[in-house]
């Protein structure tokens, strides 16, 4: 057990945290990389970078459209977020795990905050699964990991909380921190292959929409070539 | 490199049997939009061929390569369409509508499907997913509401936009919009109404004898006068259908003493290209321009129309020019101008019954014409009352995105299309509701008739003819000119 | 003045004052043991370290400032240099970590720091500080049995002589590092062969920098001669095209 | 899948494992990485990027040379790609120097600082000079893609030749400067290879096999991309440059036999063995493939001949850079992750070469994709029906994944041990591997105790007598779970635990009598209840539910009990001693591969081993 706990905390962190970043970053650069492709292509390259900036900062910030639009479902949703990005990054043990990796820390969550934020998480969690089998439209929507992800994401919040708060004994302890390291690191693995990867490509949707739409010039020509087309009626 | 066709046995594997649809069913309601005769061998594959022809040059690619991984399949958009207010079914959810291309894009031009194809040798793209998106991407009036409200900014419009190009390139488009661009380029005609010039020079001869014995002063539609300030281009459709507002254009323009003309080699400002091909909007955009530089006009003027005037506002800088393209504008920011800058007066109190205004997607829902033609209404109009939700969030018609053309889906358009629209009307209860439009008149007069609303649908320009006051200073600029 | 150290192996008892005062006046780490140690007991945090041999012999080893250095012969940037005061110094702010000192050093004196991102070379330096204000090195002071004393080199030189002159049953008949390359600032007397100080090399008097003096200078003339060359050849070569032209011009 | 791709991506992969070594000897330090110590300063980045990456550069000057200045035009066509060979050989040697400096921020340092005895010194400024020149001289190749810079490229064009001419000199210089560099080591370089013609041999080598590595390269490039070789101007180039390897050979074997040491080459030792290997690699069996007319044009002996002369000229730079030098400390075999840095820019290397074939005009015609072209269909793979785009769409995203992938696979195989030496917070007490011993370091400084436990547990049958147990069901937690310290004390009664109902689940009122305030000095203690966990006659004090300190644990618990096992058993009467314990002797946890025992120098003598082995021939 201790073994195995090692090299899930030890390679297996590195492994899969690197490929979490690394992928991340892929991810941002081919995204950054395509639109600026598709800018050089378009035909017309008049882009209002203000507009876009300001859309994006109006549209990152949903206060209004949060009690406009199915309320239930944005405040569970922005509160599962809240607790996804706050627990991970400033709970007091993992700023510790931090400190010892790379050699500084910063500031932790006061644990009775992070015990609250990872219930929220879970009830968060919980509630989309269950509002997303409730509702038929959803239902009809949904694909497997549309469930699966939720699921996946509250085992660390749940293990974590059973080590810090619920661990009877030594073996439940060292069993429940070795499955919330080993699912924190498979969802870390899964982040830069799924729809997870809009956690740092999302601000750039507005700018991509806009891109999206100027068009390269004279495209006729060519799929009409590409596609056997020439000369043929409309 | 690939050059021969996939193989029998490879394609029995790959692609489902195919069955020949003359027509593809809105089972739903009822309703059919009639297609042209096509091939149907092989649809899958000419399908992605085509596809990929598009990713290769076009710049959709990178946009598909981010949505996918966006979709989280929340429904907010569900609330935003109100294509599924009027359904309920979930298939008219933007998001489903998007995720039928783009599960057609993960699996056959990503690594994830490249790696699901090798492993397991699902998921491949089938005749029934053709078929469905055939029925879906007709459903949406490309009113791009959902994309306004969608959480992680997925731009359905785009993805739909797409959805239909490729589908009209293996020949699945509605017959009304092809048989109309088809005269518009290759006919004898060249406008999507089929109307021969003379007759249009007729019409024109008519209206200004009409206006003639109605002000009483000289109005003219001037013909091919090259150098112009404006070659003023309206949906062809209003020479036919909404005379009025051609005349209401014409009074604008003699009020304020504009130099414009309308071109005679090409006088139609329809671009139906935008609704299903971008093959065709960049040739109808290229004759478009090359009429303007025929007769070296400055400025290319739309009339009331709301997608004639996105296409060219738009796609005119694209294709022919970039920043150095000549400038599109709509005929209401025009108007505007003038009332602003003092040269067009309007009689304040022409319009004494309540008013309302809908907003045509195409030209208000990235706020370009939104104030302009509420500034004009206000300056001639008593009693002008809102729809909600209006401006940017507008509600559509029930006819965008090319719908309104297909006349066999009309019921579909009045029931379902409109029913969103019919009961905003309904609630302001409004004697004329105002739609600078070409399309959205056509689909809100036969929503008016066929939902039994006591309303008159009328053109902007058709209300300010009757409220344009000619200075004496243009008349008697206009003798002279006349004289001379 | 030459500084040098003499360092008369007969007196040390092993007390490693010296290597604590080192430490201490250097401001040296703590050292824990490495792979990448020799096992002199050298490494980047102890410039000078007690070797312990059988019979109660005990070796200070340390930088031998030797005359006419061969890491200073070799250094790149100059990092390394022999002052007039004897001592062989070191300067961070030029060194840029090419290590070529260590490959070159006839004694393997220079060390490390392999465990750090920016990797500085680590030498004795004499205590040239103290030297400058006229005090004696530390490791000299500490010294509580006078085994290792500091001085002119010429009057240690004489002082070791006369050691070995008084005592010729006890000590070698030989000062180490008086002559080997070219001869070292640190010298020892000793009653035991000492020559493992400088394994794999076996002490000749020349200096080592001499052995790459021929081949430095002979790069001017190597360079110019390069260059002459080629341009005769190339001049040659274009006169015979030249020529072939002409010939096959007169054909036609 | 074709051959391109192939190559590519185990290039990419290759590339990715070394950068995380890469980035990680940045962070941390060369100790991290590499295995190279205070006794061998140099390792397989010198003797395997450095010495022979620029002399199988040496192509370029060469080429230039016969090319430019003998005006050989039938070669005029590899011009190009012999100076792109050698610009990327400078460009390797040059990164794997800037990875093995300490200080690669100050590699500019020569150009200010002048030491012009020093080879090194020279070959720096050389390697910059050329760097420069061999930079002009291909730059004109790319910019023939643009429109821009028209004037420049001209310019460089027409006055190429004076380029070609300051290259040679220049490459004259550094190339014998680097042997001159091993002049300095006489005595720890082998004989068979230390000599003072040095300089002289490696400027004879580089001449005689930059231009065999040419062929390499070229033979290489057209097996990737299936395109024909002209054999015969290759064979021809084998024939000049086979003139250029005898005269290395016969000056190399003259030299040694007029030193005398002609019979060091037969004497069996293993030095001589690699001796013979490296002659007849890169002298004997490229003399005799391409000095024999009949074999010379074949493909397969070209391959042969070029590349064991290529693989002889590496091994040569090798053993004089290292293999062949003695050592007097520890021995250096690289680690897979130096070996992976010294591999993965190579691999960069050739990926900047393939993308310059490939995208620039280097030889007569452009490398062209058939697939890129507009015209194109879309290829979609056969058995998956995936088109991932073109081809440079679909290699910028297939190459990414495989260099994110094969990085954070980087990452993790360097062992926690070398990446965290530094920083790590060493627990207190560490399980001995494999062994009865725990080893108790409670400063946690490496030098501690090493506690013989399974000793102690058969001498004392109760674990109680040592371990505290404080939590419920604890029964194997060691001391440093809760003394984290050495000299601080610690929480020992833990109440949550005792009222969790997951815990021990006790009622409030169990401890707190139910009419007094609820307070610690008013609670029972904890030896009421806990009854049978305390030993009989043992006495332990807890002063406020705090447990005694390590430092205090360990000394009053262990040294009680030792000084009255001192006192029972006779024979060990210094049981009790504080040495007992606390020898200078330790056994090394921390570090890879350090079998012998060392003393602490600051407190200890070094004690240097004997029956050194000596080097032969002297």
């Amino acid at each position: 057990m201790q073994g195995l706990l090692d090299f899930s905390a030890g390679p297996l962190f590195r492994l899969t945290f690197f490929i979490m970043v690394l992928g991340l970053a892929r991810i941002l650069i081919l995204d950054i990389w395509g639109a600026v492709d598709a800018y050089r292509k378009a035909g017309d390259k008049t882009i209002d970078w203000g507009t876009a900036t300001r859309k994006t900062i109006k549209w990152l910030i949903p206060i209004k459209s949060v009690f406009t639009h199915k309320p239930f479902y944005s405040i569970f949703s922005i509160s599962f977020h809240v607790g996804l990005i706050l627990v991970p990054i400033f709970l007091l043990a993992h700023v510790r795990l931090w400190e010892t990796a790379i050699g500084f820390g910063w500031l932790s969550l006061p644990k009775t905050w992070a015990d609250i934020l990872t219930l929220v998480a879970i009830i968060a969690g919980a509630g989309i699964i269950i509002g997303r089998i409730a509702s038929s439209n959803l239902r009809f929507l949904s694909r497997k990991q549309d469930y699966l992800w939720p699921l996946l994401l509250i085992i660390p919040f749940v293990t974590g909380y059973i080590c810090s708060n619920m661990a009877v004994s030594p073996a439940t302890y060292q069993l429940s921190k070795l499955i919330h390291i080993l699912s924190g690191e498979l969802i870390f693995v899964l982040i830069p292959f799924t729809k997870i990867t809009h956690c740092v490509i999302m601000p750039l949707s507005q700018f991509i929409m806009m891109i999206a739409w100027k068009f390269p010039a004279h495209v006729d020509d060519d799929i009409c070539t590409t596609l056997n087309k020439k000369g043929e009626p409309v | 490199m690939r050059t021969e066709a996939i193989t029998p046995e490879e394609h029995g594997r790959a692609f489902a049997p195919t069955k020949k649809p003359e027509v593809i069913e809105q089972q739903k309601l009822d309703v059919r939009y009639h297609v042209e005769d096509f091939n149907v061998a092989d649809r899958p594959k000419r399908f992605l061929e085509a596809f990929a022809a598009i990713l290769k040059h076009s710049n959709y690619r990178f946009a598909l390569e981010h949505f996918i991984r966006m979709t989280t399949k929340c429904a907010k958009c569900a609330v935003e369409c109100p294509i599924y207010q009027a359904t309920n079914d979930p298939h008219d959810i933007p998001c489903h509508r998007s995720e039928l291309l783009l599960s057609v894009y993960r699996r056959h031009f990503t690594l994830a499907g490249s790696l699901k194809g090798k492993l397991f040798g699902t998921g491949h793209l089938t005749d029934d997913m053709i078929e469905e998106m055939a029925d879906s991407f007709w459903n949406c009036t490309a009113c791009r509401r959902c994309t306004n409200e969608c959480p992680v900014g997925i731009d359905h419009a785009l993805i739909t936009h797409l959805g239909r190009y490729i589908l009209s390139e293996i020949g699945i488009a509605p017959r009304a919009l092809v048989v109309s661009v088809r005269e518009q380029l290759e006919g004898a005609t060249g406008n999507t109404s089929a109307i021969p010039l003379p007759a249009l020079l007729d019409t024109l001869e008519f209206l200004e004898e009409d206006m003639k014995e109605e002000k009483g002063i000289d109005i003219k539609f001037p013909l091919d006068v090259e150098g112009c300030d404006y070659l003023f281009i309206p949906a062809v459709s209003d020479f036919l259908m909404e005379a009025e507002t051609l005349m209401g254009v014409a009074a604008v323009m003699k009020a304020t003493g504009a130099s414009w003309t309308i071109g005679t080699q090409y006088f139609d400002g329809i671009n139906y290209g935008l609704f299903y091909s971008d093959r065709m909007l960049e040739r109808i955009i290229r004759k478009l321009v090359s009429e303007a530089e025929r007769l070296k006009a400055k400025n290319i003027l739309i009339g009331e129309c709301g997608h004639a005037s996105r296409s060219a506002k738009y796609f005119v800088p694209t294709h022919c020019g970039g920043k150095d393209a000549i400038p599109v504008i709509n005929i209401m920011e025009y108007t505007r101008d003038m009332l602003r800058n003092g040269k067009l007066k309007l009689n304040p109190n022409t319009i004494t019954e309540t008013v309302t205004y809908h907003d045509p997607c195409n030209i208000a829902r990235q706020g370009w014409v939104v104030d302009q033609p509420r500034e004009i209404i206000r300056a001639f109009c008593t009693n002008f009352v809102e729809m909600t939700p209006n401006r940017e969030n507008n509600i559509c018609c029930g006819g965008g995105g090319g719908t309104v053309s297909i006349d066999e889906i009309r019921p579909y358009r009045t029931s379902v299309g409109g029913k969103a629209k019919a009961d905003q009307i309904r609630a302001t209860g409004a004697k004329y509701v105002i739609a600078p439009c070409a399309n959205c008149k056509k689909q809100i007069r036969e929503l008016l008739e066929d939902q039994k609303i006591d309303c008159e649908l009328i053109g902007l320009h058709d209300l300010i003819y009757n409220a344009v006051i000619f200075d004496e200073s243009t008349k008697s600029i206009d003798t002279k000119s006349q004289k001379g | 003045m030459k500084a040098a150290i003499l360092t008369d192996i007969t007196k040390c008892i092993g007390c490693l004052e010296c290597v604590a005062a080192c430490k201490e006046k250097n401001n040296l780490e703590r050292d824990f043991p490495r792979s990448w140690h020799k096992n002199d007991g050298l490494s980047a945090h102890n410039w000078t370290s007690i070797i312990e041999k059988p019979e109660q012999h005990y070796i200070r080893k340390q930088c031998r400032h030797c005359i006419d250095a061969a890491c200073v012969s070799v250094c790149p940037v100059a990092a390394l240099q022999k002052t007039e005061e004897g001592p062989v110094i070191y300067d961070p702010d030029k060194c840029m970590g090419c290590r070529y000192c260590m490959v070159a050093c006839p004694y393997g004196i220079p060390r490390y720091d392999w465990d750090k991102p920016a990797a500085y070379v680590q030498k004795c330096d004499m205590c040239i500080d103290l030297i400058r204000q006229g005090k004696q090195p530390a490791c000299i002071e500490a010294c509580p049995t006078n085994a290792t004393i500091f001085g002119d080199r010429d009057q240690l030189l004489a002082e070791a002589h006369m050691r070995i002159d008084n005592e010729p049953d006890k000590y070698i008949n030989k000062v180490y590092g008086e002559f080997e390359v070219g001869g070292t600032s640190v010298l020892y007397v000793s009653d035991i062969d000492l020559e493992f100080l400088s394994y794999p090399l076996k002490p000749g008097v020349t200096p080592l920098p001499d052995t790459t003096k021929t081949a430095m200078k002979a790069v001017p003339p190597v360079f110019v001669g390069m260059g002459a060359l080629m341009g005769g050849i190339y001049w040659i070569c274009k006169r015979r095209e030249k020529l072939q032209g002409e010939k096959e011009g007169d054909k036609e | 899948m074709d051959r391109a791709r192939v190559f590519k991506s185990i290039l990419w992969t290759i590339s990715g494992l070394g950068a995380a070594a890469l980035a990680t000897r940045f962070l941390i330090g060369l100790g991290s990485i590499a295995n190279m110590n205070d006794a061998v300063p140099w390792g397989i980045w010198k003797g395997f990027n450095i010495f022979p990456g620029i002399a199988l550069a040496g192509g370029g000057f060469v080429m230039t040379a016969i090319i430019y200045i003998m005006g050989r035009e039938e070669y005029h066509k590899y011009a190009k790609v012999s100076v792109l060979l050698a610009f990327l050989g400078y460009i390797t040697a040059a990164t794997a120097l800037v990875t093995e400096l300490g200080l690669p921020w100050f590699v500019w340092h020569p150009i200010i600082y002048w030491q012009h005895h020093s080879p090194l010194f020279e070959v720096s400024w050389c390697v910059m000079l050329y760097l420069t020149v061999l930079f002009l001289e291909f730059v004109p190749v790319p910019l023939e893609e643009t429109s821009r810079f028209t004037k420049v490229r001209k310019f460089l064009t027409k006055y190429k030749i004076v380029l070609v001419f300051l290259g040679i000199m220049i490459s004259t210089l550094h190339q014998s400067s680097l042997g001159s560099m091993w002049l300095i080591t006489p005595e720890k370089l082998h004989p068979l290879w230390y000599t003072q013609l040095l300089p002289i041999l490696f400027l004879l080598s580089a001449i005689a096999i930059g231009p065999i590595m040419l062929i390499l390269a070229i033979l290489v490039i057209s097996r990737i991309y299936r395109r024909k070789t002209d054999n015969q101007t290759l064979a021809r180039l084998g024939v000049l440059s086979s003139f250029m390897v005898l005269t290395y050979g016969l000056v190399r074997l003259i030299d040694i036999g007029a030193n005398g040491k002609f019979a060091m080459i037969f004497d069996g030792s293993w030095q001589s063995a690699i001796f013979i290997v490296e002659m007849s690699l890169m002298v004997i069996i490229p003399l005799i493939l391409m000095g024999i007319r009949k074999l010379r044009n074949s493909s397969s002996s070209l391959w042969v001949a070029s590349l064991s002369a290529v693989i002889g000229l590496g091994l040569d730079r090798a053993n004089i850079a290292g293999v062949m030098l003695s050592v007097d400390g520890p021995r250096y075999t690289p680690t897979i992750f130096e070996v992976l840095v010294s591999l993965s820019i190579i691999s960069a290397a050739i990926l900047v070469f393939l993308f310059c074939i490939e995208r620039f005009k280097i030889w007569d015609s452009k490398w062209e994709d058939p697939r890129e072209d507009k015209k194109s269909r879309p290829d979609f793979d056969r058995s998956s029906e995936v088109w991932l785009g073109t081809p440079r769409l679909a290699g910028r995203t297939v190459y990414t994944l495989i260099f994110v992938i094969s990085l954070a696979v980087g990452f993790a195989i360097i062992p926690g041990k070398r990446i965290y030496s530094g920083g790590i917070q060493k627990v207190a007490s560490q399980k001995s591997l494999g062994g009865d011993t725990l080893f108790i370091d409670g400063n946690r400084d490496n030098y501690g105790v090493n506690f013989d436990h399974k000793a102690h547990v058969i001498r004392d049958s109760s674990c109680v007598l040592c371990h505290h147990m404080n939590q419920p069901n604890d029964k194997q937690s060691g001391c440093y779970t809760c003394h984290l310290d050495m000299y601080q004390r610690t929480d020992a009664f833990k109440h949550d635990w005792h009222a969790n109902p997951t815990g021990a689940n006790i009622s409030c009122t169990e401890c707190h009598a139910v009419d007094q305030e609820r307070l610690a000095s008013t609670a029972k203690a904890c030896d009421q209840c806990h009854k049978d966990l305390i030993p009989p006659g043992a006495t332990i004090t807890v002063d406020k539910y705090m447990a005694p300190s390590y430092t205090d644990a360990m000394h009053f618990l262990c040294v009680d009990c030792h000084k009255q096992k001192a006192v029972e058993l006779a024979d060990k009467s210094n049981l009790a001693l504080c040495a007992t314990c606390h020898t200078s002797e330790h056994t090394d946890h921390f570090v890879d591969g350090v079998t012998d025992k060392y003393k602490h120098p600051y407190f200890n003598h070094v004690v240097l081993p004997e029956n050194r082995p000596t080097v032969e021939g002297h």
